[in-house]
């Protein structure tokens, strides 16, 4: 069932003094995303991938095209409502935090927007939930500064932070790559448990053999557009553009080198 | 380059706007009536005199037209170049009293600009070398920059000029000499501007010393600086390269300090007598010559628009960082 | 791969800082050999680019505490640009932004005594070669892209022929694409002789593979494993490289298929590591032992490894087939 | 947090510096309180050199300088702290709101903050001041306050345009804050450093501006303050007089606020800025 | 003669033989702007040492002098017959007539020029023979009349009558031509030089010769750049009121003053404390003179002046008019400094302090809160006030001293908006009538420019001034319209004569000597370069001078 659908979106950025001059970030993008499914979206540095997800996050606004969610646009929806189901989660777990703050804060910030009428005692206790169900350890956790957290758990901690809420659409935005290897797979496993639990997620990522161990569907992006879209395994196993193909040969593989060119 | 110079023209063009406007407004919305003011002060001494004169004089200071009018005939006055007539120095042009104190004004500050910049940027860079350099410059540019212009101005008058009895301590020029081309008459101009000169050379040296110090402490940190030194190239060429880079944000904090070093100027002159700008900006006030100080004011603020323009012109062709964003590149 | 290039021994440096010494690097003995690309790989923190500026470089707050390194007899820190170079991760900040890149070189190499007269036609060959024509010379640094910078950059680093070249992390911020094309362009710099031996950092065991000869992995200030990039990929005897090996998620792998698991806990902090060996809290073949710190110790030709497991063994054990047939696992393309 | 007050206490420029500012201060806020009579008062011989009873000497008119000092203190602290004050709020909220809004509004306040930027501060001072006749300190502080913020509110819109695309502002975004709360609750706390060295630069910068429009007698007439004394000295002719202990402590007052302040800030620097403290 | 005295270059190096030059200062208070003498404000000396005035007034004698004219007589009622002096040329070498008497008078019809109401008493200006000019007038005023003829200079008429009425107005006059002992050499913008002329009329006419060959008068930036050049010896004689001066009279730097000792100074004029009679409770004359003796004018004089100046004679007639003051009046009516006297005279009429706050009330009871005002920067003003208001407020009179800025205290003063002041226009003269017309002007308009600034209205002491301009000061009458003036002011005393500013003027004599001084054999002109000054008596200073041989 598609949950997120985008039609034609395209994103405009005016940039120079007065926005004299336009720079296309996102141009006509259609995919969608289902209820439990994970879309990977793949492209390099500055293809766009951001924007797409700050567009479903309704961080910035489309300059063209719909995006819809449940089949209403996204415009129609109110904000409030919309966060409470669809949430993201950044890159940099580091500043995603506010350095001067206590790391739980990004929970409470949700109790003020979402729970204002929750007691105390309810609330922690809907934490607690919240950051099991990431595997964190809530007394080890909360009351922590940012910066005695690991990388991993910050990741967990907004990851939970996300599940406060009912959420059904995770938008993840290169949320492991600024993790050690080995921490990172366990994030994406947390991501691949959740998505079980019939979360939707829009994977963001640079990293094709991530979006390969992850996803369901995988959306190419190449300066804007998309130019290959498929289910992951048919993607990978036979990519049909050659902009892929290329991608693909660049990866750095365990057990098998490069051929040379 | 062009949408650069564009948009900076458009903001001095705003400004000068903005100059214009703020000082034609104020006199016209504050107490006092310069008028009156001029006539009460040469001493008529007859009451019944008086009533005429004013309205004659109103008529010449063209105080009699409608208020949207009076701004119009500002505009066209300014922009051919006049700026009305002196009510303290009736009958006296304004612009003719400015160009009298113009050159002592500039004579004072083009040098000691120049000379506190350059030499506080080569003493802040040597400072950042040698830790005893460090340990006297550090204080001594604090001490210099926190001190007010005019109290080491009064220091300096006190200890060099009437105690000392080495320079004078007022005036452009002895009064006894005439003004020529003469080794006695220049060195005469020579000793009186000395003082006033060395205490703005002296505030604004501190404050570069320390600007460039500090800035240097930061290139030296910069990734360029420490590749270099990975590389092994020699501590002269990274201070040189630091050094250069410095002196870009040096040349910003130049134009950001202008207002300020004119203003020192302003009050270095009033403490030493020196005939510019500063001593007119102070008996206009004084004598609440609206016209005189409205001039003396433009003056100032064009002066600073046309040093900043200079400035951005020498921060395009040094530094190219600015010229390839410009380019809209990159 | 014969006369020994880089020679470290048991070299100490730490970190000052106001509440003791961080222990960065505690004791690291090995060595590079000539014409030998040699990966260093380890977790975040545990050292590498600690290991790569005592090469070249003492900063302000490391400490030299023990130990020392020779390059062809010299001793290092020291023969910088001509002996040991570097390319920095900064590759895009690593040039004057203020100064034409040519006029750059000119100075630098003046510096080192050389002419950049005659250095220029190596140098404009140097740089076609890397895909950029003479006129970046002509350029500021900001006139050129992310990666025209760092293949100038790559160029200025080797223009002296060095003997020893530090990568650092220079393809992290990279895309796929251009990771590749960086490098192989390094493999090329090795081959043509333009760096003698090559120590490329990198927290990328996969990309480290595609080029190194040899792979050191750090752990906590310390050595694991070394050994030629084959070996150490496909069998590897330190459990934490084991373990690092197979959570790498590759193409190929997914996770409905597989379930990779990543390394439990966390590197210990460097200002009081644990005595003994520092993976031993993570370690799940951890036994009494473990206490003792285990040395560095050759257990193979070329293949070094800290652990008292590993070096029991002595060949590849159980552990290590265990490990392939979780590969095979994997969609075979 | 705990650690910069740790570097703080341990940084001689900040020691230094803090005690020569809270010494200033206590003494302006103290030592007038001893003084029986008004610092105008006639209450010694005339231009007495510094002694027992005049510890600064006394005017032409026999005031008793030090206590006119002491006084000045007050007004120059007052002035520093309002003009400085309303200087960091104005720069600050034009700052942050520009540089967080973006957009045509920001192009709109940075104009309007280059427009200021390049008028020159004092000139236009003086005029205001020349015209509307500053009465008391609190009015003072607001004009020099209303023009010396330009360059915070680049610093400051620069700054924010830098954390504003940190990742922690969208994701307060997403838990439901609006544009006000986040640049008071997660953008300005980040800076509190940055701002706190802005306000002592302005501090220092206001006390200064002061003493100079002061000095040219456009200061508040109805009070004694440091810059109105030098003003009085040079007035009465106490440089030919020789009359020195009239002039030199109001000066002197003056650097050692101001430097002090700047010596604090640097030091402050170093506390916030750790790559700074080895050197 | 401008162009020419600028070619024939000083001797010396570019400079000014020290001992042919006499340095002033004390008069320009900004850079040299115009040398007409037609419009006020024109340089130091314009009027005096370039163009001469018909007569000057002698303060000493305290009658007229004839100076440019010969004589001049009342020949009828009304009509006037002067007749000027024969031999006068001007600077270009014409010979100075009848008819530039005539064309001076006549710009009078210009509403621009400063004494335009000249035109409304005086009918008209003839001249009957190349010697003699006849004026026929309407209103006799002969106070004021001769005050006209010693003040004013004469233009040339070959000169000035090529120029439209709006250039004679606004003319810089820069090459000034002028019947005077000096030409215009040159000017800076912080000084103005003169140059003696060759010949002069009154060498021969009047065996006058000014010493000085040059005069280089400075302009002022401040009083103490004046006190150091006299310091110096860099300045002769300085105009300004340069405090703490009574320090160096006493040591050895050659400084000197009028007097050896306090007051040092000649007095100019009297600073008065102008209250606003339109207001409560000003405009109670029972509170008015209650205020006048709660003033400890001798703390002024001392504490802020440094004993530079004068206690005011309760009268306000300066000592020139010494002999006019009617001292039983002053006996009787007068006021000197006591507080208790104060209080005293306050509980009489009826302000008491009837809620305990230690400041009286009005007798309707409501509360009494007055400010006083002067100029911010004054500062010898601003000291002033403070002592008039602790004075006032230890007799209950609750005062508050303001500086309001000096545009908006002209306001205040112009349009009436103020409760107290301080204000001195009030200068030496040639007759005390200048003195009453500005204290007693009437009618009160809503701005009053430069009189009765205290806005009090007397019909009957207003008709004693007039009838004081109308009376020649050698009849009777004109010393008992003058008693009957000091009576009204000193029981009304609507304003308070508080302290006589000095004519401010120190010298240096170790070039230039024989300076006027109260000393037994010295000369007693007015030692002083202020505009006006010049035509009483001023000129002879420059006669009288001696340089110092070397
Ligand atoms: N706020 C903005 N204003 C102007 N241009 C922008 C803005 N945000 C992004 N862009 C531009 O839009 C393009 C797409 O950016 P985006 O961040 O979506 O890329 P990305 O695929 O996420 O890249 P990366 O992998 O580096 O994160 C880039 O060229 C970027 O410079
Ligand atoms: N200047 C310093 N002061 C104190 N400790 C430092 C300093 N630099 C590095 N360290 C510490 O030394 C250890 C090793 O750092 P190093 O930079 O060598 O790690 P790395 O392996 O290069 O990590 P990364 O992959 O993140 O670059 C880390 O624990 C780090 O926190
Ligand atoms: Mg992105
Ligand atoms: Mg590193």
């Amino acid at each position: 069932m598609v949950m997120l659908a985008l039609e034609g979106v395209t994103k405009v950025y005016q940039v120079g003094a007065f926005g004299r001059r336009k720079l296309t970030a996102v141009s006509e993008v259609s995919f969608d995303v289902g209820e439990g499914e994970v879309i990977a979206l793949i492209g390099e540095s500055g293809s766009g991938k951001s924007t797409i997800g700050r567009m479903v996050l309704r961080l910035a606004s489309p300059s063209g095209g719909r995006i819809l969610f449940g089949g209403k646009d996204i415009t129609g929806i109110r904000e409030h409502d919309y966060r409470r189901e669809v949430q993201g989660v950044f890159q940099d777990p580091f500043s995603s935090f506010n350095p001067i703050f206590r790391a739980d804060r990004v929970l409470h910030m949700i109790r003020e927007g979402f729970f204002p009428r929750l007691n105390n005692a309810q609330w922690m206790s809907k934490v607690e939930a919240a950051l099991e169900s990431v595997s964190l350890d809530p007394a080890q956790v909360l009351g922590r500064y940012p910066h005695q957290l690991s990388g991993g758990q910050m990741q967990r901690m907004l990851i939970a932070r996300a599940l406060l809420l009912d959420i059904r659409l995770l938008v993840a935005d290169e949320l492991i790559s600024m993790l050690d290897a080995s921490t990172r797979i366990d994030v994406l496993n947390l991501l691949a448990d959740l998505k079980q639990r019939g979360l939707g997620i829009l994977f963001i990522t640079h990293d094709l053999s991530l979006g390969h161990y992850l996803s369901d569907r995988t959306v190419i992006l190449r300066r804007g557009e998309v130019v290959e879209t498929g289910p992951t395994t048919e993607v990978f196993a036979a990519p049909s553009h050659a902009y892929t193909r290329l991608m693909l040969e660049s990866v750095p593989r365990l057990h098998q080198k490069w051929e040379s060119k | 380059m062009h949408r650069y110079f564009g948009r900076k023209t458009l903001i001095y063009l705003l400004t000068f706007i903005v100059a214009v406007t703020l000082n034609w407004l104020i006199p016209r919305f504050m107490p006092g009536d310069p008028v009156l003011r001029m006539l009460t002060r040469t001493s008529v001494s007859n009451p019944e005199a008086i009533a005429p004169m004013r309205e004659y004089y109103e008529r010449v200071f063209g105080l009699d037209v409608p208020l949207w009018q009076q701004y119009v005939n500002y505009w066209v006055q300014l922009l051919k170049g006049n700026m009305g007539v002196s009510v303290w120095l009736f009958p006296t042009p304004v612009t003719e009293v400015i160009t009298r104190a113009v050159p002592y004004t500039l004579a004072l500050l083009i040098p000691a600009i120049l000379l506190s910049w350059i030499a506080g940027n080569k003493v802040g860079a040597l400072a950042a070398r040698r830790k005893w350099l460090d340990n006297t410059v550090l204080p001594v540019g604090y001490v210099l920059t926190a001190t007010p212009y005019m109290w080491l101005g009064i220091l300096l008058a006190w200890s060099l000029g009437i105690v000392g009895g080495i320079f004078p301590v007022a005036g452009g020029y002895s009064f006894e000499l005439r003004p020529e081309w003469s080794l006695a008459f220049v060195g005469n101009l020579f000793s009186h501007w000395f003082l006033p000169f060395l205490s703005l050379f002296l505030v604004a040296f501190g404050g570069w010393a320390i600007g460039m110090r500090n800035l240097i402490i930061y290139e030296l940190e910069a990734d360029y600086a420490n590749y270099l030194e990975t590389l092994g190239a020699p501590r002269s060429l990274i201070r040189r390269y630091a050094f250069r880079n410095a002196l870009l944000p040096q040349l910003t904090g130049l134009a950001l300090q202008l207002g300020v070093l004119v203003a020192g100027a302003l009050v270095t002159e009033i403490v030493f007598a020196y005939p510019g700008l500063g001593y007119l900006i102070l008996s206009a006030i004084q004598n609440q010559d609206f016209f005189l100080l409205q001039g003396t004011f433009l003056f100032v603020v064009i002066g600073v628009l046309l040093a900043n323009f200079v400035i951005d012109v020498i921060y395009v062709i040094v530094d190219p960082r600015v010229r390839v964003g410009m380019q809209g590149a990159s | 791969m014969s006369a020994v290039s880089l020679q470290v021994d048991n070299l100490r440096v730490y970190y000052r800082t106001t509440r003791g010494d961080v222990k960065a690097l505690d004791g690291v003995t090995f060595e590079v050999a000539d014409r030998e690309i040699m990966g260093l790989a380890g977790e975040s923190g545990c050292g590498k680019s600690t290991l790569a500026k005592s090469l070249i470089r003492y900063d302000g707050r490391m400490r030299h505490v023990s130990g020392k390194a020779l390059l062809d007899g010299l001793s290092l820190p020291g023969g910088r640009y001509t002996k040991v170079s570097l390319i920095p991760q900064y590759a895009m900040s690593a040039m004057n932004p203020t100064v034409k890149i040519g006029r750059l070189i000119a100075d630098l190499v003046r510096a080192h005594g050389w002419s950049y007269r005659e250095l220029l036609p190596e140098l404009v060959r140097r740089l076609e070669l890397v895909g950029l024509s003479a006129d970046v010379l002509n350029n500021y640094p900001i006139e050129l892209s992310g990666g025209m910078k760092q293949r100038a950059v790559m160029v200025l680093s080797t223009l002296l022929n060095p003997s020893l070249l530090i990568a650092d992390e220079v393809t992290s911020a990279l895309d796929v694409t251009n990771q590749r094309a960086v490098a192989e362009t390094l493999v090329q710099f090795r081959d043509r002789g333009f760096v003698t031996s090559m120590i490329v950092v990198t927290h990328d065991i996969s990309l480290v593979y595609q080029i190194a000869d040899t792979i050191l992995v750090m752990y906590a200030g310390k050595l694991a494993e070394k050994a030629p990039a084959e070996v150490l990929v496909n069998a590897p005897k330190h459990p934490y490289t084991r373990l690092l090996i197979s959570s790498l998620p590759e193409v190929g792998v997914r996770h409905a298929t597989r379930k990779l698991t990543g390394i439990p806990g966390r590197p210990p902090h460097l200002l009081n590591p644990p005595t003994g060996c520092r993976f031993r809290d993570r370690c799940p073949l951890a036994y009494d032992r473990c206490a003792e710190e285990p040395p560095f110790t050759e257990v193979e030709p070329g293949h070094f490894v800290a652990c008292w497991k590993a070096m029991s063994e002595g060949s590849p054990g159980e552990n290590q087939e265990a490990c392939a047939a979780e590969r095979s696992g994997g969609t075979p393309w | 947090m705990r650690e910069q007050f740790y570097f703080a206490f341990r940084n001689r420029k900040v020691v230094g510096g803090l005690s020569v500012i809270l010494g200033l201060l206590v003494l302006g806020l103290v030592a007038p309180l001893f003084a029986d009579y008004g610092p105008n008062e006639y209450v010694g011989p005339p231009a007495a050199p510094p002694s027992g009873e005049f510890l600064f000497g006394t005017t032409t008119f026999g005031q008793d300088v030090f206590l006119q000092f002491t006084t000045g203190l007050r007004s120059t602290f007052l002035v520093g702290v309002l003009g400085g004050g309303i200087a960091a709020l104005i720069g600050m909220t034009i700052g942050f709101v520009a540089g967080y809004r973006g957009g045509l509004l920001d192009e709109v306040l940075n104009m309007l903050t280059n427009v200021v930027l390049v008028l020159p501060a004092l000139a236009v001072l003086i005029i205001l001041h020349a015209y509307l006749g500053i009465k008391s300190i609190p009015a003072q502080a607001l004009f020099i306050g209303a023009f010396s913020w330009p360059w915070v509110a680049r610093a400051v819109r620069a700054q924010t345009l830098s954390l504003r695309s940190r990742e922690f502002v969208d994701l307060a975004r997403l838990s439901g804050m609006g544009t006000m709360r986040i640049i008071r609750r997660e953008i300005a706390p980040n800076m509190s450093s940055y701002l706190l060295l802005t306000f002592i630069l302005l501090f220092g910068g206001a006390v200064l501006f002061a003493a100079t429009l002061d000095f040219i007698g456009l200061g508040p007439t109805e009070s004694v303050s440091l810059g109105l004394m030098m003003n009085n000295a040079v007035h009465w002719s106490a440089l030919h007089l020789g009359l020195w202990w009239w002039f030199v402590p109001p000066g002197l007052g003056i650097t050692a606020i101001v430097g002090a302040l700047y010596v604090t800030n640097v030091g402050l620097d170093e506390v916030f800025n750790p790559r700074l403290r080895e050197m | 003669p401008g162009d020419g005295g600028q070619q024939a270059a000083p001797a010396g190096a570019g400079g000014y033989p020290r001992n042919e030059t006499l340095y002033t200062s004390g008069t320009q208070w900004g850079p040299p702007s115009s040398w007409n003498p037609v419009i006020p404000g024109g340089v130091t000396g314009t009027v005096g040492l370039i163009y001469e005035t018909l007569f000057l007034y002698d303060p000493n004698k305290l009658a007229m002098t004839p100076w440019l004219a010969e004589k001049g007589e009342w020949t009828g009622d009304k009509v006037y017959t002067l007749t000027i002096r024969e031999g006068v040329t001007w600077g270009d070498g014409k010979p100075f007539t009848a008819e530039d008497v005539k064309y001076t008078l006549e710009l009078g019809k210009i509403k621009a020029v400063p004494y335009s109401n000249l035109w409304t008493w005086l009918a008209s200006a003839e001249v009957t023979d190349p010697k003699t000019v006849k004026f026929t007038f309407s209103d006799v005023r002969y106070q004021e009349w001769d005050n006209f003829l010693y003040e004013n200079a004469i233009v040339p008429k070959h000169i000035w009558s090529t120029r439209s009425e709006a250039d004679i107005t606004t003319t810089k006059n820069e090459k000034p031509v002028g019947t005077g002992p000096y030409e215009y050499l040159t000017h800076d913008q912080d000084r103005s030089v003169y140059k003696k002329k060759a010949s002069w009329w009154a060498t021969k006419a009047l065996k006058l010769e000014v010493k000085p060959t040059y005069i280089v008068d400075i302009v002022n930036s401040s009083n103490e750049v004046a006190m150091g050049l006299l310091l110096q010896g860099k300045m002769d004689l300085s105009n300004n009121f340069l405090p703490g001066v009574a320090n160096l009279v006493k040591g050895s730097f050659n400084i000197k003053t009028y007097y050896p000792e306090p007051p040092y100074m000649l007095s100019a004029n009297v600073a008065m404390l102008i209250p606003n009679t339109t207001k409560a409770p000003m405009n109670d004359a029972a509170f008015r003179r209650a205020l006048a003796h709660s003033i400890d004018t001798k703390k002024i004089v001392e504490g802020v002046y440094g004993k530079l100046v004068k206690q005011a004679d309760p009268t306000g007639l300066l000592p020139v008019w010494e002999k006019y003051i009617d001292k039983a009046a002053v006996s009787a009516l007068g006021f000197t400094f006591d507080t208790a006297k104060a209080k005293s005279m306050l509980t009489a009429a009826g302000y008491t302090d009837k809620n305990g706050d230690g400041f009286v009330e009005a007798p309707n009871g409501s509360a009494i809160k007055l400010s006083l005002i002067v100029p911010a920067g004054w500062t010898d003003w601003m000291e002033a006030i403070r002592v008039i208001s602790s004075g006032a407020q230890a007799a209950g009179i609750n005062i508050v001293p303001e500086f309001p800025d000096s545009g908006a205290l002209d306001d205040a003063r112009t349009a009436g908006n103020f409760d107290l002041l301080i204000n001195n226009w009030t200068e030496m003269s040639n007759t005390p009538w200048t003195f009453y017309n500005y204290l007693f002007q009437l009618p009160v308009q809503e701005k009053q420019f430069n009189a009765n600034f205290e806005r009090y209205t007397n019909d009957s002491a207003w008709a004693l001034v007039q009838k004081l301009s109308r009376t020649p000061t050698d009849k009777p009458e004109f010393q008992t319209t003058l008693a009957e003036l000091q009576k009204i002011h000193l029981t009304e005393l609507p304003a308070i004569p508080l302290w006589f500013n000095g004519l401010w003027s120190q010298v240096n004599d170790s070039v230039w000597t024989n300076w006027p001084s109260s000393a037994p054999d010295a000369p007693k002109h007015l030692p002083t370069t202020w505009n006006n000054f010049w035509e009483r008596g001023a000129i002879y200073m420059l006669c009288d001078l001696k340089p110092v041989s070397k």
